[in-house]
């Protein structure tokens, strides 16, 4: 057995989720180390593209923004702002989207805008970005976040990126193109959502992980899938191919 | 438009930018014209309204700078670091003075410079519904599908007053060659009514001539063209120099304090006559770590009988 | 997608192109894909719905072969010529066949392409008022500006169940170089179910790499690659061989008649095997009249650190 | 005095039409001479624009279609198809606009559509193209014609473009953002369109045409301007610039 960080085990388990010949939209840091691993494993033919406008890039270092020149350098093809948000997301040609946020709640609904008020903020956030138009267009949402109670809350103070809303009945009113979130990975286990419902449910357990312990650190009520798994562990494969990508383990 | 565009920055400047714009200063991630934002903050500019997808550290500088009174944006963050400081103070405690925000997301943003680049009414995009962004952005509204009854969000055209977009090459009339990420480069130039291009270098009109597809802006959309290497540090140009992604992290730090981001202020922006003289500040192991590889295209024949 | 798209034309066309669909062969008198129109008439499809903002002469030969029930279209005329003569006689004497229409301006059709590409649900344009166009098109409708009150004209989304873009190179994937004028080579990709992409040259990813800005389409749309040189005669290539302006003067006489249509057609489409015997039947004197001269763009750096 | 062809004199009387700086949307045959004379004398400047999406083109030698490739080789740039319809046409930026048709009424409408019926045609002419849209979004309309009776009609069969519709008035009501027709050019005369009512008005005939004459070839009674003109006849320089961009006089 291998020994691995929890970044490390998030980055494998998001990786899993990928499949060859889908494309997939890359942000940095974590997704983006998730989408060249699994291109390195199981996904020889993925499809990378970023939000600014760069598809199919080859970078050689690991790009600390998205639109990073290293993303450039013999990229497959480069389109506008614009073109990205309108030929690729709008096109639904988007297979694969990954999301980050400083609170999610019970049907996957993210906010990244505000805590607290939007006109006299606790703390005012980024925004939106790209992510309400990913949300709201990829055919699955795969958000990566650290299991904290701060940022699993029942209800959302703003809802930047639409996941299943209030339960998927309202969500399917709201004719989104995109499939809705699909999976949440942390540090404890791997979250998926009800078909029925939309509602939140954990799927399975990492190595070493309590169904109390992600309890603990979610204040609703989870709801648990009928087979709770455990995580297969990283293998030696998967971790020596993530350490080749990322040698200053960022 | 008439001839002889080329001029120098502190001109073009003090010509077309004027308080209380609205400005577009062009480039996601890539070629951020920050020379252009340092002599606007050198000519004390007030009032301006700042519209910008991504404000990025530019930005930030220039509100903490006191030019700013609105932004209008879709993500306020420093891409890969965490917030932008200056923004929040004057947003959250009103230092150095309170500002108004207008917010998008990134489709909506880049969706209404396109929309005022080619002149529509307003665009129908698929984002929007379900979000919490219409009902405080009075901007964003709906209209109903004339082909299924569905109820559709719409964005309006952005035309700003004075856009600076900045350019690997162009000819004395503003005729760009772009590559790499272009961004809303192109959409900027021809949403806004005072266009400003400043580029790496100025080549013979036949160098453009020589590749028309390559050219992004052509110079009936520009009306001053400034000669300006190294412009956009810290952010980059594809071909000329990288992202200094080291600066970008330790803006973090400068901004910690008002204070600490106006002694930084006073010795990069207010401390220096133009963009010659700070990059004359910068260190010869920082350039030449900034320097590129060399990954040349291959040509192609445009050649007819 | 999966890979092992590369194949002939004759394979292409067998497997994408089914009876019945709304085809669009793209290219605005820039590269039309002759090769793949001759193959599609030397399979027989039938019932085809033929849209292309202007036919041109491949559609009027598809036309005279019996292949068409429709047209959707913005100019139907020999650019610089006069007549579709096959168009005009199927309209209007039923010869070989009853054609419908449904028509469009030049912004309205390339509008419903690149609608269909971005798949939005309808595009609002700031024309076919006051035109007796939209009377006779039910597809061309209005909505009501949500920020003036003001009707607007809206057009829906093009989106044909099998296209043809043609390009200069691209790599085995379909990763293709473009230049020259582009015309609706990538909305109509983007916009279109099934996407053949035949080439002049096959070359290595690399090079597609070495000039990403100048990849028009990505491999990720396209579902076959033909390698077709001189696919486009009587069209043009740029940088390849130039436009027969002469066989568009000649189309006007040869198409007087359906028999002296389908004479020529006998030859030149049902008398060949494939392109390459097409290009055989071509005299020297002609081969050599359509090369153009070398007018190669300059290049550019993409390195980064 | 220089010999010259009624083409010719079209030709130069359209030329002079077009000023410095200005952006025009050129066609081929006589507006694309006309544009190209007037950048050799009066208007260097001249930016011209094709609807192929070629900007700035340097021909050498006479195009046959606006996609002519002579048209791309060192040009200044290009776009797409629905770029070009879209940034210079509906974008607002193209000055003057050449049209022709088939029928042309007195309010300045055109047909380039039909003669006869819509759905049972007489004959069925090429269509719109981008007719329809230049008349729409151009600031000046120039229409350059044979002076015939079945060319000039009081009514079109078939509005392709829009000219004044039925009058000023109602074409205010249509919110078009073009300015509408600006000058008819024949081989007999220069017709513009009255300020108030944008009716086609005679303002210039050319040497030897009289009014009778023009009338002749009108089928409805034709407004004439206050003070009737007559047309320049080409000089020396102009019919020497013309025939060295024509040689084979086309």
């Amino acid at each position: 057995m291998v020994d691995y960080s929890s970044s490390e085990l998030m980055v494998v388990v998001a990786a899993r989720e990928l499949k060859d010949y889908e494309s997939v939209l890359v942000g940095v840091g974590i997704p983006n180390l998730a989408a060249n691993l699994a291109k390195k494993l199981q996904a020889p033919h993925l499809n990378m593209v970023y939000e600014s406008g760069a598809v199919g890039s080859n970078p050689t270092r690991m790009p600390l923004s998205i639109g990073d020149p290293c993303l450039v350098t013999g990229a497959k093809s480069i389109c506008s702002m614009y073109e990205q948000f309108a030929y690729y997301l709008q096109g639904g040609r988007i297979d694969v989207g990954f999301l980050g946020g400083a609170q999610i709640d019970k049907y996957g609904n993210i906010n990244s805008t505000v805590i607290g008020g939007y006109k006299a903020p606790k703390v005012r956030l980024p925004g939106s970005g790209g992510a309400c138009d990913i949300a709201s267009n990829v055919k699955k949402i795969i958000v990566i976040t650290p299991h904290e109670k701060r940022r699993f809350v029942e209800k959302v103070d703003f809802l930047t990126s639409p996941g299943f809303i209030e339960g998927k009945d309202k969500w399917r009113l709201l004719k989104l193109q995109g499939g809705g979130p699909y999976a949440v990975i942390t540090n404890l286990g791997t979250l998926k959502f009800d078909d029925a419902t939309g509602e939140m449910t954990v799927v399975s357990l990492h190595p070493g992980v309590t169904m109390e312990k992600v309890q603990e650190n979610t204040p609703w009520k989870l709801k648990v899938a009928d087979k709770l798994e455990q995580t297969q562990a990283p293998s030696e494969r998967e971790i020596m191919a993530l350490r080749a990508l990322d040698p200053d383990r960022t | 438009m008439e001839a002889g565009k080329l001029t120098t920055m502190k001109e073009a400047v003090s010509r077309f930018v004027k308080d209380g714009d609205t400005v577009y200063l062009a480039g996601f991630t890539h070629m951020i014209p920050f020379a252009a934002g340092h002599e606007i903050m050198r000519q004390k500019r007030k009032d301006l309204t700042l519209a910008r997808a991504t404000p990025d550290i530019v930005y930030d500088q220039m509100i903490a700078a006191g030019c700013c009174k609105k932004v209008v944006f879709s993500y306020a963050g420093n891409p890969g670091v965490g917030s932008l400081r200056c923004f929040r103070r004057a947003f959250e405690k009103g230092l150095p003075n309170r500002i108004e925000i207008e917010e998008y997301s990134h489709f909506g943003m880049s969706g209404r410079l396109f929309a005022g680049a080619t002149n529509m009414p307003f665009l129908p995009i698929r984002t929007n519904t379900g979000s919490d962004l219409p009902p405080q952005n009075p901007n964003i509204r709906t209209v109903k599908d004339p082909y299924t009854g569905d109820e559709i969000s719409v964005v309006p055209p952005l035309k700003p007053d004075v856009a600076v977009v900045h350019v690997q090459r162009c000819d004395a009339n503003g005729n760009s060659h772009v590559w790499g990420i272009i961004g809303e480069q192109k959409d900027t130039a021809f949403a806004s009514k005072k266009v400003i291009v400043t580029a790496e270098e100025i080549v013979d009109e036949s160098l453009i001539r020589s590749d028309p597809n390559r050219t992004l802006i052509p110079d009936f959309v520009v009306h001053a063209v400034v000669h300006e290497p190294w412009a956009c540090h810290p952010s980059y140009v594809q071909g000329y120099y990288d992202r200094d992604n080291d600066f970008y992290m330790e803006w973090d730090e400068i901004t910690k304090e008002h204070e600490s981001t106006m002694r930084w202020m006073d010795e990069w922006v207010f401390g220096v006559e133009d963009r010659q003289q700070y990059v004359k500040k910068m260190t010869t192991e920082k350039i030449l770590k900034l320097l590129p590889k060399a990954a040349y295209s291959s040509p192609v024949n445009y050649g007819s009988v």
